[in-house]
């Protein structure tokens, strides 16, 4: 979706400001938002491609001036009263109204050393030869779909050129919305500076982005 | 931005408070899960594992040679692996190249070799500017790169997560794995920072 | 400037919701905030150009949650303090710290009905010929200026067709910046729905855009 | 989003209310003038005078004429003419096209004909969906247009103001101006409406 998150060469937001001194949190409850949102995903309702475009999916102004571990937050309420977990009230007053409905894929202490550590690969097996090989010229689509995708704006309808063929991956705009895994070939394109913002760009620029096979066309 | 207000903090304290007690009682969530996931992102898992991954490539050419051709294999060997560093691609910085790395669509890092990013990395400014402006981002950050050297930015759209190796320092000869990993910021490893020396 | 301002195609900001009851105006400040921003318009210090660009150099979260007259008071502030006329501490603070620069130009109300019966035409005479004929293909280029632009990103790097050749306007982008009128010529190009979203579209979609000379390229 | 809280209405009230103090005692503004303007978007200048337009297009075929060529001068003859509207364009409906007028960019609408914007004009959800899913946004108006018929969606980019003449509704043939005028709402002349009887 052409949302808030897809920020890419946007303007307005002012310096970066990095802060050496920074700590990871800035207040208590936002380790917390994190450790939920982990354990949570464990229970197996969601995606995380679906989380992700729930975090995508917020009113555009307050994804753009929240602290981000509150965005997580307000997701993580959005998904677990979509699939029936924690109801809004539930979440507001703290009172339990109906059991849970996953407490057997509860994801136990002792288990998660293993579980960070095995992570959750997105590479798959696909019979399906890839269309494409290193060094061919490609097009981004220009394509605005309204669910989640990960080809950003500032690519679509430019030309790049295929950096590296990677391998099978599975596919966010279908994974997000329920359509299973899908997989397709991934691919990292790279496309200059001048192409991307025009003709007064540094030409020093070179910008990578990795796309699914369905976002790319023979240019 | 990032700024919350006393009443927001006690706002949101007692929402996510409110949420954890539900979670628990219902029994989808362990505390102790939780205080084991934190401790792992505040102690365990950080910067220092991708200190220890560039010290050994610039030491050891045979491990740089297989953490370019496959650096989810090459940490491995390390020890090293896990969630949101399952797919993880070594970009190495040369006198004709300095690479970047950003997430323009939400926040993707590697965290296996990072741990968690730095606030700066999952807000607009940079997520906007670096695609666009790197050299004025990292100018930002007091980094000058030479103008005829290119800039890569490395935008993770996908599941690959993307670990700067930096130049290793002049004057560094000799020295031991641990020195050479002090050498090594968590910025040098995004691309907002250079190695330097202590 | 890619700002919060160029919302055509972005997504997520919910149902149009229009009330049949509305009134023009919802809060007693709001219409002074209008006839002020006319009125101070008046002293000459900015173009309608600029006061546009000091909107939507606001901050984008800010921009695209404050009611519009917000936005209005907001950007007249900027303006009022960058050309001298108003401290921000004066504004704060309702005390006068020093003489305005400008009273002699103040819009007497006397004069209102004639000011605002005659407007500010854009229209200029200009002695080049136009570069494009009605009919002509023409690609809007794709260009990312910081600063302000009346070129939409939506059409950026498409390809249209001229409508229409109207007539040279005043320039927005660089009479929003002090560069002078430097009037050009201003074409209507339609696009398609297709070519703009992409090949799902409504076919029976087509939009229109006014475009000056420089944001057009033959295609 | 345009609900004020009273909070911020009193905030709001009372920094609009100190700016104003300034200026009137820099002698930059004279609120006589503010009153002025003010009353002139209230009473004076509104969709009354474009549906008069709209009126005499309807039982003018030479109006209708010059309208097209030159709506600027054709409402010019009516007395009509101002800020917001100093170059007019007409654009008529037909069965085979529907038009619909948005600024995508900031909230440009042709004043000296329709008055000031409706607040939904000015807000992102109009100015995002109308160029990419009009008929969607129709919809949420009710306004549900034939399959067959294109949706021309002008873009106020410029200083170009648009104007929509819907079409006459049926069975007002010989009707007076007055009784004309009085089935042209406001959204009919943005083209988020038809023009009906009353």
């Amino acid at each position: 979706m052409n949302g808030p998150q897809d920020l890419g060469g946007q303007m307005g937001f002012g310096p970066v400001a990095p802060d050496p001194d920074e700590t990871l949190f800035h207040a208590p409850w936002e380790p917390r938002v994190l450790g939920m949102t982990v354990a949570a995903a464990s229970l197996g309702h969601w995606t995380l491609d679906e989380s992700r475009h729930a975090r995508e999916s917020l009113p555009p102004a307050d994804y753009l001036r929240w602290p981000y571990y509150r965005i997580w937050f307000e997701a993580l309420l959005v998904l677990l009263a979509r699939h029936g977990e924690v109801s809004p009230s539930e979440a507001a007053s703290a009172q339990v109204e109906r059991p849970g409905r996953r407490p057997g894929r509860r994801l136990e202490a002792s288990r998660v050393a293993s579980v960070l550590a095995r992570g959750g690969p997105t590479e798959r097996s696909l019979d399906a030869p890839e269309r494409f090989a290193a060094g061919d010229r490609v097009r981004a689509v220009n394509m605005h779909p309204e669910g989640h995708t990960r080809l950003p704006r500032y690519v679509r309808g430019r030309i790049g050129r295929v950096e590296a063929v990677r391998a099978p991956h599975v596919l966010p705009d279908a994974n997000a919305h329920g359509g299973g895994e899908a997989p397709e070939w991934l691919y990292t394109v790279v496309f200059s500076g001048q192409e991307l913002w025009g003709a007064e760009t540094d030409p020093g620029l070179s910008v990578a982005v990795d796309a699914w096979e369905r976002y790319l066309e023979p240019a | 931005m990032h700024d919350l207000s006393d009443d927001d903090t006690e706002t949101m304290t007692a929402r996510v408070r409110a949420l954890e007690t539900v979670l628990v009682e219902k029994g989808l969530v362990e505390p102790a899960a939780i205080d084991e996931i934190i401790a792992t992102y505040s102690e365990r898992v950080g910067p220092k594992l991708g200190a220890g991954v560039v010290a050994r490539a610039w030491s050891e050419p045979d491990f740089a040679s297989r953490l370019a051709a496959d650096a989810t294999a090459a940490v491995a060997e390390m020890g090293i692996s896990g969630r949101q560093g399952e797919h993880l691609n070594a970009v190495f910085n040369t006198g004709m190249r300095h690479n970047l790395v950003v997430c323009t669509l939400c926040s993707c890092y590697p965290w296996s070799v990072l741990g968690l990013p730095p606030t700066w990395y999952k807000s607009p400014p940079y997520r906007a500017r670096a695609v666009r402006d790197p050299r004025g981002v990292l100018a930002e950050f007091g980094l000058s790169v030479a103008p005829e050297t290119e800039i890569r930015v490395w935008d993770s759209t996908a599941e690959l997560r993307y670990l700067v190796i930096p130049e290793r320092p002049e004057g560094t000869e000799g020295w031991s794995a641990e020195a050479l990993a002090a050498c090594v910021s968590r910025d040098a490893m995004i691309g907002t920072g250079l190695a330097v020396r202590p």
